[in-house]
């Protein structure tokens, strides 16, 4: 008897309606009521330290290659014992897409990404971060890692000095 | 009462005239229930509420809906012919209707038609003992010829291979 | 009876010669013809009620019913056949109805 | 004749039912929008006023404020016309809907109707027949596809479901012997319709769903195929009065079903007003569950479920009613 079937589809369906008129909704008031984002939500991107308090970045244009809306931009400097920096670094959250392909991009842990979501302004200038803006006083989401001790060009200890290093192949030696 | 009437009567009139000269069917069906209206509620004040109800349930709201219908459906395009009637095609009109006319009005001035008697003729169990006992042969054919409107629109309307 | 019978019989006259020219005239469309015998139709059922109101009797009244119920069935079957030559032959005008094998 | 100060009685009950009506079809909205939210677990409109009660208010401004547009190639006055077409009939069918007990006030006897007519029922059936009118011409008048596609949907579906409403109100009037509504209430003094008539009363549900152009039957104004259907091209206040005309419908509905089916007026312990909203408010509540549940019928299967399904049946019962009063004592 399908007219049955079709009696019972459809108060079946009625009475799972009913139930749910009396449940708690799942969704939340949101400016009043906050949703706490996991760690490792990604939002905002910072400019993070090293556990020295020196900046990470070096500048090496990998993130500003990597973004797919193009709007990581930076300027190349380098100081006399060859450490590289960001002259300036400019971030255009007006365009950020928040895919997280910078952060996968950068070799030293620099370039990080944050749980706080709130990013919107009347103002599309102010969404212009410049590298004052990005930079925070603190190590991110690794705290122990320091670009220039663990591999490098002699900035901070000489080449092969630091702890995991092997000292630089010497080519000349391999000359039978 | 009667200014009511004789009001209804002006709006009938004038609504039916600008249905037949208006050239684009849908105005000339909306201008048709307008006038239909008018009648319903000429029907009521003549004690006649079953028609007066009839008249707006099946010729207003049943027949003018499936006139709009067609004309929706099949969207037909206004001719030259159709928008400048010539003479030729008024005058059997207007023979035709000098005829009737001229009949009702000798009729009329051929003296007083009758008296006006009062009698409740509203009564709905009445007429409808009327309806079913005196006249139940004739609603059963009127039932046979509904049906066979159903089949031959049925018939017209079935998809063609 | 709130008017003399008279005067709803000229009504009725009036209404009946207006559907009569809309179904003489306006050949160029079926749909407008149609509704000119809408019109004296409807001419017939207020002379009916007229009557019925006047002499008290409820016959009138029934064939009103009678009509507006052989109106449907008319109109139903003429707008389909209506429908059915405007997809046939892209017309609607009853002069171009002219030839016996359609 | 009447006098001055019946009339003025009259007035006076067209007043408060019109003011007493708009204000409850606006709140229906509201009423609406949160319980849709509430079965899809969601919050619903919250932020205008306590818990969003002064939402239809802001509605009301919003609708207002907004440009009237109307499109190139629009029949001009048929565009204007058309939302009052749907929306006054949906009052107008108040004017014979009994809601309440005769309450004698200043050696007055004042009967909680606006006009007691002898044909009550047909006077519901043949407003409700008009109210395709409405749709049928704003979407022809609009010169869009969507609207006209609209319309012509809105009147197949208007006009064959009218036929299975009056199929199933003919038990109703067969058991009270009347078409006048007062009557029909009189007479379910002690039981009500409902008991002696489920078929017919579902019957009666289905049908005024689909006059009511409410899901599972809102194929003409289907917004994933049709965008919004007859009222594509309406802004502003127009396609507000399109809008409230829709809701309008559905208390009006359920004011009559409540009359045919559930008692009208009746009931123990409380007072009879009270009970007659109650009801409504209960259609209401059943309307807006039924479109939070059940999805969009196909055009077809709409067509099909009346002429092939509810007609049938409805016919079926009717005979059956009148044998069961044949062979009654």
């Amino acid at each position: 008897m399908s007219v049955v079937k079709d009696i019972a589809a459809v108060s079946q369906g009625m009475w799972a309606t009913w139930k749910h008129l009396f449940r708690k909704p799942l969704t939340i008031p949101y400016p009043e009521q906050k949703r706490t984002p996991p760690p490792r939500y990604r939002a905002r991107i910072v400019l993070t330290r090293d556990p020295q308090g020196g900046e990470r970045c070096v500048a090496c244009y990998l993130c500003s290659a990597a973004c797919p809306v193009d709007c990581i931009s930076m300027q190349a400097g380098e100081r006399e014992n060859g450490r590289r920096y960001a002259e300036w670094f400019r971030i255009n959250f007006s365009r950020c897409i928040f895919c997280g392909l910078c952060a996968e991009a950068c070799p030293t842990m620099a370039i990080q990404m944050t749980p706080d979501y709130e990013l919107c302004s009347r103002d599309i200038m102010s969404l212009l971060y410049e590298k004052e803006d990005l930079l925070i006083d603190g190590c991110g989401k690794e705290p122990e890692y320091n670009f220039y001790r663990h591999a490098g060009i002699g900035v901070v200890n000489p080449r092969g000095g630091n702890p995991d290093e092997q000292p630089p192949v010497d080519v000349r030696g391999l000359v039978p | 009462m009667t200014t009511l009437f004789y009001l209804l009567a002006l709006v009938a009139v004038i609504s039916t005239l600008f249905c037949i000269t208006e050239r684009h069917p849908v105005h000339a069906v909306v201008y048709l229930v307008t006038s239909f209206f008018s009648l319903a509620v000429i029907f009521y004040l003549l004690r006649a509420p079953l028609v007066a109800v009839f008249e707006v349930i099946i010729y207003a709201g049943a027949i003018m809906v499936l006139f709009l219908f067609s004309i929706m459906m099949s969207r037909p395009e206004v001719t030259e012919v159709e928008l400048h009637p010539g003479i030729r095609d008024w005058w059997p009109a207007l023979l035709l209707g000098g005829v009737f006319l001229g009949a009702v009005g000798t009729l009329i001035i051929s003296g007083p038609l009758l008296s006006p008697e009062t009698a409740n003729t509203g009564d709905i169990r009445a007429f409808s003992r009327l309806l079913f006992r005196k006249y139940g042969l004739a609603v059963e054919i009127v039932s046979l010829q509904l049906l066979f409107a159903l089949v031959g629109a049925l018939y017209l309307g079935r998809r063609r291979q | 009876m709130i008017v003399p019978l008279e005067q709803v019989l000229i009504l009725a006259a009036v209404i009946f010669v207006m559907g009569l020219a809309c179904l003489l005239v306006r050949r160029g469309n079926l749909i407008m013809m149609l509704v000119g015998i809408e019109i004296m139709l409807n001419a017939a059922i207020l002379a009916f009620v007229g009557g019925s109101a006047a002499w008290g009797k409820m016959d009138g009244q029934v064939f009103a019913l009678f009509i507006i119920a052989m109106t449907s069935a008319e109109v139903s079957l003429a707008l389909a056949m209506v429908v059915y030559l405007h997809r046939r032959r892209k017309t609607v005008n009853s002069d171009d109805f002219s030839g016996m094998k359609g | 004749m009447p006098d001055l100060i019946d009339i003025l009685i009259i007035i006076a009950k067209l007043g408060t039912i019109l003011v007493v009506i708009l204000s409850l079809a606006a709140n229906l909205v509201l009423a609406e929008r949160r319980m849709l939210a509430w079965i899809q677990d969601r919050q619903g409109p919250n932020r205008v006023g306590p818990q969003g009660l002064l939402q239809p208010l802001a509605d009301l401004i919003k609708l207002v404020t907004k440009e009237d547009l109307r499109p190139a190639g629009a029949d001009k006055w048929l565009f204007l016309l058309a939302p009052a077409m749907a929306a006054i009939p949906a009052m107008l069918t108040f004017a014979v809907v009994p809601f309440g007990s005769p309450v004698h006030l200043l050696g007055r006897v004042i009967t909680l109707q606006v006009v007691d007519l002898n044909v009550g029922v047909l006077f519901f059936m043949a407003l409700s027949s008009i109210a395709v009118y409405g749709i049928t011409l704003g979407g022809w008048a609009s010169n869009s596809k969507y609207a006209l596609l609209g319309g012509i949907r809105g009147l197949a579906q208007l006009i064959s479901y009218e036929l299975v409403m009056g199929l199933s109100l003919v038990p109703v009037v067969m058991l009270t012997h009347s078409f006048s509504l007062n009557e029909i209430v009189a007479a379910q003094a002690t039981v009500p319709f409902l008991l002696y008539q489920p078929l017919a009363f579902l019957l009666f549900f289905i049908s005024l769903l689909a006059e009511c152009k409410r899901t599972p039957f809102d194929i003409p104004e289907a917004e994933s195929e049709l965008v919004a259907g007859f009222h594509t091209e309406y802004s502003g206040l127009r396609f507000g009065l399109f809008f409230v005309g829709e809701y309008l419908n559905i208390i009006v509905l359920g004011g009559v079903a409540a009359t045919f089916f559930l008692g009208g007026w009746h009931g123990p312990f409380l007072p009879p007003l009270v009970w007659f909203c109650a009801k409504v408010l209960a259609f209401c509540f059943v309307f807006i569950w039924t479109r939070g549940t059940l999805p969009r019928l196909r055009s077809d299967q709409l067509m099909h479920l009346c002429w092939k399904v509810l007609t049938p049946v409805a016919l079926g019962n009717i005979l059956c009613t009148g044998w069961w009063l044949t062979i009654k004592p």
